[in-house]
């Protein structure tokens, strides 16, 4: 067990340096100069002051020290608390910290319910197509075609029918444009109200491919030689179907760490579509608005916010396979 | 770096601040709806700068927040008061303004004179407004409480006029307190200390809002009064979310792009423009094909007076604006300064164009552009092959639109012309200001005061490598347009209370109109719209065409507020 | 004459090869032509890893491996080639030693491509045809067939004809009746034995101690990848020696009595 | 009580038809009897073994009975056998090494187990414990995953676990096929003692190694091409089988002592014919040297002496 | 050990390909073993696999509708008189009649255009990126699980650091910094973020089918180690090859699309993706132009989802144990 969590650490530690040395590298890099371009944006016509500006930025974005040391600074400064993710463009002068961190608790009031009740409900749906065949013929093409379904369709759909249609939810922003955020009731009801269609886009789409694996992995897991012992020795099926539910449970799981990059893609447009001011709105507007530093910022947070998901799930898999923990071949004969 | 993460700090107190105090006087967060304007359409960033001696400011930083000496008025041409009671040229080269009396700070403090020069001295910081003031304004005095004098070196009448409808006035006893040079750097809302008829509340990314000053001066001086007790602004986030507010009644006054608001169901119930039908709104700019005079082919003349001669705009207008634009005239004037009857008509007579695609292959045969290889495009005089390099913008749809447009003509008499989709910011502008492009659109001859600006804008020199405050991208050089546009400069909008020099500013147009036709600086296509939109369900009383309602220009957009935008609001009446 | 000497194998496996397996330690025997040696051993014992070895399939640790004198590690290329003119395998399942989806005479025509590229067309069919007869296979009945097609028996006679193309010494035979059914896999024992008749080397690698004691004159037998007993195969079956001999032979199911309690 | 199967047949449903794995086999096992079955691969072992407790998907029952203590097994309800799974009838699967839940503690997918087939397993659990240590283990198997024994280990433990009712039946395919001859030795006579032990009362014992199975059998039945050739007493069958296919495959069988060099041993030339259209009459027909005319018709399965059925119109 | 996170139960193929990262990539994570696939292929002639394939309902239904799809992309735009952009062909927001079948955007252009020529287009992209990625996912694999050792670590090293990128987001990134000027950059750019769980499938079967005696009889034949990995050992995974090629298909269509309606996609061009885009931008919905961004989407679900049949049921044409009889 402690190999394997050691392995993993390894794992995410060479990602999380490779992915910061990527983010790093990708405005320094890459074709176009960021500070040209606020400067020129600036529409200073004296050369001089233009001159003075570059520089006035690139100390600000620390970019006057040679490039080795930038990179030394950008590590130290993700290592300072709080870390110190540079200043937007976009926004400027706010620090993209902050701009992350307004925008993160949409995000994550979007993702996390998402996720998990995508999971919860998928799977059980799945478990309970594989038992019964009428339920098969219906959950699992309607799974299909969920599954299938790209994110920002369903949200646009969302939105022409749930919200212009219908008129039932708003279908913009996450919050009423007469409410200024605060703790009360018809605040917290308009934040609900708002939440309701872009979660459901999450949701539902996340909801087939779960329903499907779950079915698949619960017909396999039927199929094993446990399963079939059991029956052989007259287990009732609902023992054989709860045996083969947690067994089915196990990829199950691991599966959620590898659908989170999944999931995230559809945050993002799903943000897009619905205006919703989380994480993958301002992505976007970072990129439209050419503002290196808030796209750095906010990748960066990403990434360790995908490391971390996943770290928990491997933990959260150790504790549930005991597999993991007793290492890999039969320990003792 | 310091300066400005204090700044930051500081803002950032406030923001808690105002989640507990400010939040309460808005009714426990909420805003009754009948009490409240919702306007959007002028931020493109964020709500971040709210200082009013910058460029770039959020909006309603120049209007609600601070106040101008005088407005614009651009039905009738002319400056009118504002915080100046009255200012008029005294002597050649003294300007002198008297203020009201009685005008007060936000804060109870009097707004004096004294902060007037204040102002005004700010002008040789660098990153301050008007960055080019200093050179030809000398010294402001002040001569007493009420009044300035301002002393000039060079007397520009017209571009004065245009600094005393658009610079804020701001208060010496609280930014006099901050390090000079700092000030460029001061953004928070910490900073919002005005003489305005609303004061900042709160903000956050995607929206700013304002609550009514209720001491406001210009009710006791000019009787007016803010019907809306809040303004709640939002940045533009997509055209698509601004439609449905608008159709919603989200929204009361929208000034997005919207294209096809004429065809909504809506439209004429609920939602309204300035015109009830085409071009539905008013023109703010106008929109031209830019050649490169730096640059061959397009450095000739010839060339582009082909073109010209070769695109539809109809086409344009038509299809890819569904007729909420008009057509551009070829001088490049916006309809307020046709309707002043500075379009010399014989000179367009003679030099002017229109579509016609005989004509423009009659040019392009005549000037040596002929298909020689026969690969089906026209090759240059010298017989190479030519192919017109022309960025657009991408995402820019309609813009997009007209460049296909403008492709086909084009390719119609024989002339290759290559769509290049770049990105905007990192791209376009950086090509643009460079003068890396054959061909490119631009709309920077903007609704202003006075017509020197279209000439500043065409002619001014010296061409630098980087043309970066978007003045004269088409590189042209003409020493003796830009002297002309010079004095015209110097020369007040007709009419004026010296004759001669009305005739001399006539004179000027009319050779300045003549010259840019003659030698097809531009091709002006069209006017693009001052976009904007009410939805009349919970304010009325909105400026139209119509003769009951007020006809100023119903806009938030920052440069263009005290262009009328500002009285639109004191117009509005809550509905029903 | 191949010469195994003192012959070691560590596999390493884990993250970045942590783990040490010794899966063959010190083993040392000789094959001479005409001569069967059989290594017996329980599962894991490290037989495979032997023939691997020998067909340089797998690397060696330490001790060197000699055909007629020549260290074969030092092989390569075209060299290896070579070796493989003179020793060759045949191994445990026949299912598997053929692509399943190519018709079974593709090892046939493996070989031709790599050694025989320029024999004719003829002369090709002709050594072919002379192999098959080798091992009594009729050519109308495996030419053209796909393996799944063929019986475990023919698939291994197959294999054997296969290795006989070439101008083998040395033939090393893992476990290659273990996956057959009683009714044939006597018949493929009896092929080997014919060969070692016209002076072929077998190494015979089994774990079922009836085997090679039926056809083997050499006997190595291997506990956990080391040598426990070796020699003449009679010796160590009529008095074996080391209890480890001793305790396999009393396990191994007989018809003529049964197990002692 | 006993085992009477009856005419028993049951096929495979595939594309192409049905394949006649198990085609009318008729025999007794008697109370205390261990009944080795071996016969060549495909001919039809596992398909018995499998139907007399539990079809799988594709194995369609086409006739005949199975009485086990004078119930006839409902061998087509799946639901209706579950009474007499475990309790009556009980088998030790090839796949000991996955048989059990990978993600269950042992104790506690065996407490699941038995309460749902309402068994008080605390009760139970003494003798469980019991058994455990006569075959070796000690009780702390109960508190590990599958995972941490070793192959023999749950090969031991999933014997214990499917005799722990008692069954009248058991059943074990090839349990010991994949294992090295001295395991082999210690599982079977374990299988033997637990028949001596009472834990079960009858036992078949499928395998291909004949050696093998007459180590541990009482009555030995070989099976070819889903039919049955021959079942005698152990010793009868390998030292005067009847059957020419059982004759040839002992001859065929190389044992300790025998070396080609003093004695060359001969297999039986030819395949075992396809069961999806299977030729009629004696099934052994095209490979058997003492082939005749009447062979076209099927031979009878019939007793030619007490406890010594064969199926060859030669031995009648 | 690499594998822990694919195959806890030891089942390599079972769970492997899930990280299909613009889909939720259903039915691959219970793929059965396709190990136990492969003798079973390999003990059929290819002709059976076909009359298997024919007349399996799933594969029949799928292929048709990627098939008519395709036909429509390559053939549609023969079929119309009018640009994909062309403004004006006809009525302005006109709905779906029998002039204009699929109804007009909002500046008069035709939708059944645009659709065959998005339809075209993000064929084009997807099967390039889907063969890029599958060339690199089947290269990493073949060689890390042939090759072992060392650089099968370090192989599968890159890979896990690879698979826990938020890939979307990368690409995104890279996207905007490169800006995508046409479909290949696109493709490319897809499939080089996109071929993880392609080199960890590749990679497992690989290891087993290494294991097979046919390997080691072919190096016994003197046959190089290239030609080994070419023709013994990716023949039989030929099934598997063709059901991943699939999913990377399904998968590069969704994650193309999705680039498009970002407006990071190729410019000037017509896009599945783009018509979204530019419904949802134009204001399409508001303004009840359904038919604008109903049919792309429509277009989109149904040959991914159809991608996704056409996988379940060549699964269960290759692997005899799903096979319902
Ligand atoms: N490629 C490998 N990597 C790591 N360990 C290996 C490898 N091949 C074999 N081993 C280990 O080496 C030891 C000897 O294996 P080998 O296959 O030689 O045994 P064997 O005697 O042939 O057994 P069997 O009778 O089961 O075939 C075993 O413990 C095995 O697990
Ligand atoms: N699921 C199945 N579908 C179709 N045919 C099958 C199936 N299972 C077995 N068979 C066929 O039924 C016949 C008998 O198979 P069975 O497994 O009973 O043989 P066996 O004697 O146990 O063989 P082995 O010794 O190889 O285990 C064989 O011809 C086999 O091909
Ligand atoms: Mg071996
Ligand atoms: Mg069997």
């Amino acid at each position: 067990m402690g190999r394997y969590l050691g392995r993993k650490g390894l794992i995410y530690a060479l990602t999380l340096f490779v992915a910061v040395t990527i983010n790093w590298m990708l405005p320094r890099f890459m074709p176009g100069d960021p500070i040209s371009d606020m400067v020129s944006r600036a529409g200073l016509r004296d050369p001089e002051a233009a001159a003075r500006m570059q520089a006035y930025y690139e100390n600000l974005f620390g970019l006057d020290v040679p490039i080795w040391q930038q990179y030394l600074n950008y590590w130290g400064s993700l290592f300072s608390w709080p870390p110190d993710l540079g200043i937007s463009m976009w926004s400027f002068p706010r620090p993209v910290g902050d701009l992350v961190m307004g925008a993160l608790p949409y995000t994550l009031a979007l993702l996390i319910p998402a996720i998990l009740l995508s999971w919860y409900v998928g799977n059980k749906l799945g478990a309970l197509a594989a038992r019964r065949k009428a339920l098969d013929n219906t959950v699992l093409p309607v799974s299909y075609l969920l599954t299938a379904t790209p994110y920002m369709w369903l949200a646009i759909l969302l939105v022409w029918f749930g919200g212009m249609q219908l008129g039932w939810f708003p279908s913009s922003r996450a919050y009423s444009g007469n409410l200024v955020p605060e703790f009360s009731m018809s605040f917290i009801g308009s934040l609900a109200l708002h939440w309701v269609l872009p979660f459901l886009s999450l949701f539902l789409v996340a909801l087939g491919g779960w329903a499907i694996g779950m079915r698949n992995l619960v017909i396999y897991e039927l199929e094993s030689d446990y399963s079939n012992y059991l029956g052989a020795l007259g287990a009732p099926p609902r023992l054989i179907r709860k045996y083969a539910f947690r067994n089915a449970m196990l990829p199950q799981i691991t599966g959620l760490a590898l659908q989170l990059g999944v999931v995230l893609t559809g945050n993002i447009v799903t943000e897009v579509v619905f205006n919703y001011p989380g994480l993958g709105l301002l992505l976007l507007n970072a990129i439209t608005s050419t503002d290196f530093f808030l796209l750095q910022g906010i990748v960066l947070f990403v990434v360790i916010g995908v490391l971390i998901c996943n770290f928990v799930i491997d933990i959260v898999y150790v504790w549930v396979d005991p597999r993991t923990r007793t290492g890999l071949q039969g320990a003792s004969a | 770096t310091e300066d400005v993460t204090d700044d930051v700090a500081d803002g950032e107190n406030v923001d808690e601040a105002e989640d507990t105090d400010d939040a309460d006087s808005a009714n426990a967060g909420e805003f009754p709806r009948n009490e409240t304007v919702y306007t959007g359409g002028a931020e493109w960033g964020t709500y971040e700068d709210w200082n009013p001696n910058t460029d770039g400011e959020a909006t309603f930083v120049r209007g609600f927040l601070y106040e101008t000496l005088f407005w614009f008025d651009p039905w009738e041409a002319e400056l009118k008061p504002w915080l100046a009671e009255s200012g008029e040229w005294i002597e050649e080269d003294v300007y002198e303004v008297a203020l009201r009396d009685g005008i007060t700070w936000h804060d109870g403090e009097q707004l004096t004179a004294d902060d007037v020069k204040f102002t005004f001295d700010l002008r040789d910081v660098p990153g301050v407004e008007f960055p080019e003031l200093d050179e030809w304004l000398d010294e402001v005095e002040v001569v007493d409480d009420l009044t300035v004098r301002f002393h000039f070196s060079d007397p520009r009448a017209g571009q004065w006029d245009n600094v005393l409808y658009d610079r804020e006035i701001v208060p010496e006893h609280t930014w006099g307190e901050m390090d000079r040079e700092e000030i460029p750097e001061a953004s928070g809302e910490d900073i919002t200390i005005g003489s305005g008829a609303y004061e900042y509340h709160s903000h956050d990314e995607n929206r700013a809002r304002y609550e009514r000053y209720d001491d406001w001066w210009a009710t006791e001086h000019l009787g007016l009064e803010m019907a809306a007790r809040y303004v709640v602004d939002f940045r533009n986030e997509s055209n698509e979310v601004a439609m449905s507010q608008i159709l919603q009644n989200e929204l009361d006054l929208s000034n997005f792009f919207l294209p096809g608001i004429n065809q909504v169901p809506e439209f004429g119930e609920s939602v309204h423009t300035f015109y009830s039908e085409e071009p539905y709104m008013l023109s703010a700019n106008t929109a031209s094909l830019i050649p490169n005079h730096d640059r061959s082919p397009t450095d000739d003349a010839d060339l582009r007076r082909a073109l010209a001669f070769s695109i539809d705009v109809d086409d344009i207008v038509d299809t890819g604006y569904q007729g909420i634009v008009e057509k551009a005239d070829p001088t490049g004037m916006l309809p307020l300064w046709l309707d002043q009857g500075f379009r010399d008509d014989e000179v367009v007579e003679e030099h002017g164009f229109s579509y016609d695609p005989e004509e423009a292959e009659r040019i392009l045969d005549e000037a040596g552009y002929v298909d020689e290889d026969g690969d089906g495009w026209r090759e240059t005089p010298d017989g190479e092959d030519m192919e017109l390099d022309f960025i657009v913008p991408s995402g820019w749809t309609d813009w997009e639109l007209a460049a296909e447009v403008i492709e086909e003509n084009l390719h119609d008499v024989g002339v290759n012309v290559v769509l290049d989709f770049v990105d905007p910011g990192q791209e376009l502008d950086p090509r643009r200001d460079s003068g890396d492009y054959d061909l490119v659109f631009d709309n920077q001859m903007l609704l202003q005061n006075h017509l020197f600006a279209q000439y500043f804008y065409l002619y001014e020199l010296p061409v630098l490598d980087e043309q970066a405050n978007r003045d004269n991208p088409h590189r042209v050089e003409n020493e003796h347009a830009w002297e002309l546009t010079q004095e015209l400069a110097r020369l007040g909008t007709p009419p004026t209370d010296d004759p001669d020099d009305d005739e001399r500013f006539m004179e000027i147009v009319s050779e300045l109109q003549e010259i840019t036709l003659e030698d097809m600086v531009i091709i002006p296509l069209w006017y693009n719209g001052l976009w904007s939109q009410v939805n009349d369900s919970t304010w009325t009383n909105w400026p139209s065409d119509d003769p009951d309602t007020p006809n100023y220009y119903p806009t938030t957009w920052a440069n263009e507020f005290m262009l009328g935008g500002l009285m639109t609001f004191t117009e509005i009446e809550p509905a029903g | 004459m191949l010469t195994v000497d003192r012959v070691s194998k560590v596999y390493r496996t884990g993250a970045f090869g942590t783990n040490q397996l010794t899966a063959v330690q010190d083993v040392s025997f000789d094959i001479n032509p005409g001569e069967v040696v059989s290594l017996i051993g329980e599962s894991g014992s490290g037989k495979t890893t032997i023939g691997k070895m020998v067909l340089r399939l797998a690397s060696i640790t330490s001790g060197t491996i000699t055909l007629d004198g020549v260290d074969i590690s030092t092989y390569r290329g075209r060299g290896l080639k070579n070796y493989y003119r003179h020793v060759q395998g045949v191994f445990q399942d026949p299912f598997s030693s053929f692509n399943p989806i190519f018709k079974a005479d593709r090892v046939f025509a493996m070989l031709k491509g790599q050694y025989f590229s320029s024999m004719g067309r003829d002369a090709w069919q002709h050594k072919v045809e002379a192999a098959l007869d080798a091992v009594r296979l009729d050519p109308a009945a495996v030419v053209n067939k796909y393996p799944h097609q063929l019986s475990g028996g023919q698939l291994q006679r197959l294999l054997i004809a296969r290795a006989l193309l070439l101008d083998i010494k040395v033939l090393v035979a893992d476990e290659i009746i273990s996956m057959l059914d009683a009714s044939t896999r006597i018949d493929v024992l009896n092929l080997l034995a014919e060969l070692k008749a016209d002076g072929l080397g077998i190494l015979f690698v089994t774990h079922d101690l009836a085997l090679g004691n039926y056809i083997s004159d050499k006997t190595v037998i291997l506990q956990k990848g080391v040598m426990v007993e070796t020699g003449e195969t009679t010796a160590v079956f009529t008095d074996p020696q080391h209890p480890y001999t001793q305790q396999l032979l009393a396990s191994v199911p007989r018809l003529d009595r049964r197990w002692q309690k | 009580m006993s085992l009477h199967v009856d005419d028993l047949r049951v096929y495979y449903r595939t594309v192409h038809g049905d394949v006649q794995a198990l085609d009318g086999v008729t025999f007794t096992v008697e109370d205390g009897e261990i009944m080795g079955v071996a016969g060549e691969s495909g001919c039809g072992k596992t398909t018995l073994s499998k139907s007399l407790i539990r079809l799988d998907g594709r194995m369609r029952h086409i006739g005949g009975t199975v009485e086990l203590d004078g119930s006839v097994l409902p061998l087509e309800d799946d639901r209706a056998m579950n009474r007499f799974r475990f309790t009556d009838v009980s088998i030790i699967p090839q796949y000991a090494m996955s048989a059990m839940n990978p993600i269950r503690k042992i104790g506690t997918m065996m407490r699941e187990l038995l309460e749902s087939r309402g068994v008080d397993f605390k009760q139970l659990r003494p003798e469980l414990e019991r058994r455990l240590e006569l075959v070796g283990l000690s009780r702390d198997v109960l508190t590990m995953f599958p995972i941490e024994l070793s192959g023999g280990m749950k090969q031991r433990t999933v014997m214990v676990l499917s005799t722990l009712l008692n069954p009248s039946l058991l059943i074990a395919d090839e349990v010991t096929s994949a294992l090295d001859v001295s395991t082999q030795r210690a599982v079977a006579e374990t299988m033997a003692e637990f028949r001596d032990r009472e834990f079960v009362t009858s036992l078949i014992f499928v395998t291909h190694d004949v050696s093998l199975v007459y180590q541990i059998a009482d009555t030995i039945m070989v099976m070819y091409a889903g039919k049955l050739a021959e079942k005698a007493p152990a010793d009868t069958l390998v030292k005067q089988p009847r059957h020419p296919y059982t004759q040839q495959l002992i001859s065929s069988l190389p044992e300790v002592g025998v070396r080609y060099e003093e004695q060359q041993l001969a297999g039986i030339p030819g395949t075992p014919p396809g069961l999806l259209d299977p030729p009629g009459g004696c099934r052994f027909r095209a490979r058997c040297p003492l082939a005749f005319d009447k062979c076209v018709e099927e031979p009878p399965f019939v007793e030619i002496e007490p406890g010594h059925s064969v199926a060859c119109w030669k031995a009648m | 050990m690499t594998d822990m996170k694919s195959s806890p139960a030891g089942r390599s193929g079972a769970a492997a390909p899930a990280p299909d990262p613009a889909s939720a990539a259903p039915g691959q994570t219970a793929t059965t073993d396709p190990l136990g696939a492969a003798p079973a292929l390999a003990g059929r002639r290819r002709s059976e696999m076909l009359y298997f394939a024919l007349r399996n309902p799933k594969v029949i239904l799928g292929l048709s509708v990627i098939v008519a799809f395709l036909l429509f992309g390559l053939l549609g735009p023969l079929f119309s008189e009018f640009g994909p952009r062309e403004r004006n062909a006809g009525p302005l927001g006109a709905a779906p009649s029998s002039d204009f079948w699929l109804g007009t955007t909002w500046t008069g252009q035709d939708v059944f255009t645009q659709l065959a020529h998005g339809t075209r287009a993000t064929f084009q992209v997807a099967l390039m990126a889907a063969a890029i990625s599958a060339f690199i996912g089947m290269t990493m694999g073949f060689v890390a699980g042939y090759r072992g050792g060392r650089l099968d670590e370090i192989l599968m090293m890159i890979t896990n650091i690879v698979l826990v990128l938020p890939v979307f987001v990368v690409v995104i990134v890279v996207t905007a910094y490169l800006g995508i000027s046409n479909t290949a950059t696109q493709a490319l750019v897809i499939g080089l973020f996109n071929w993880t769980w392609v080199a960890r499938a590749v990679r497992a079967q690989t290891l087993s089918l290494r294991a097979r005696d046919f390997v080691d009889l072919a190096r016994l034949s003197g046959v190089r180690t290239l030609s080994i990995i070419r023709r013994e050992i990716a023949p039989n995974m030929a099934s598997y090859l063709v059901m991943t090629f699939i999913l990377l298909f399904a998968g590069a269509i969704v994650f193309a699309a999705t680039l498009d309606f970002l407006n990071l996609g190729p410019r000037g061009g017509m896009s599945l993706g783009l018509m979204l885009q530019q419904a949802n931008q134009q204001a399409a919905m508001s303004l009840g132009l359904w038919w604008w961004f109903v049919f792309p989407g429509a277009a989109i679900t149904a040959i991914t989802g159809s991608a996704y049949l056409t996988n379940v049921g060549l699964d269960e044409v290759f692997n005899p144990k799903l096979r319902e009889m």
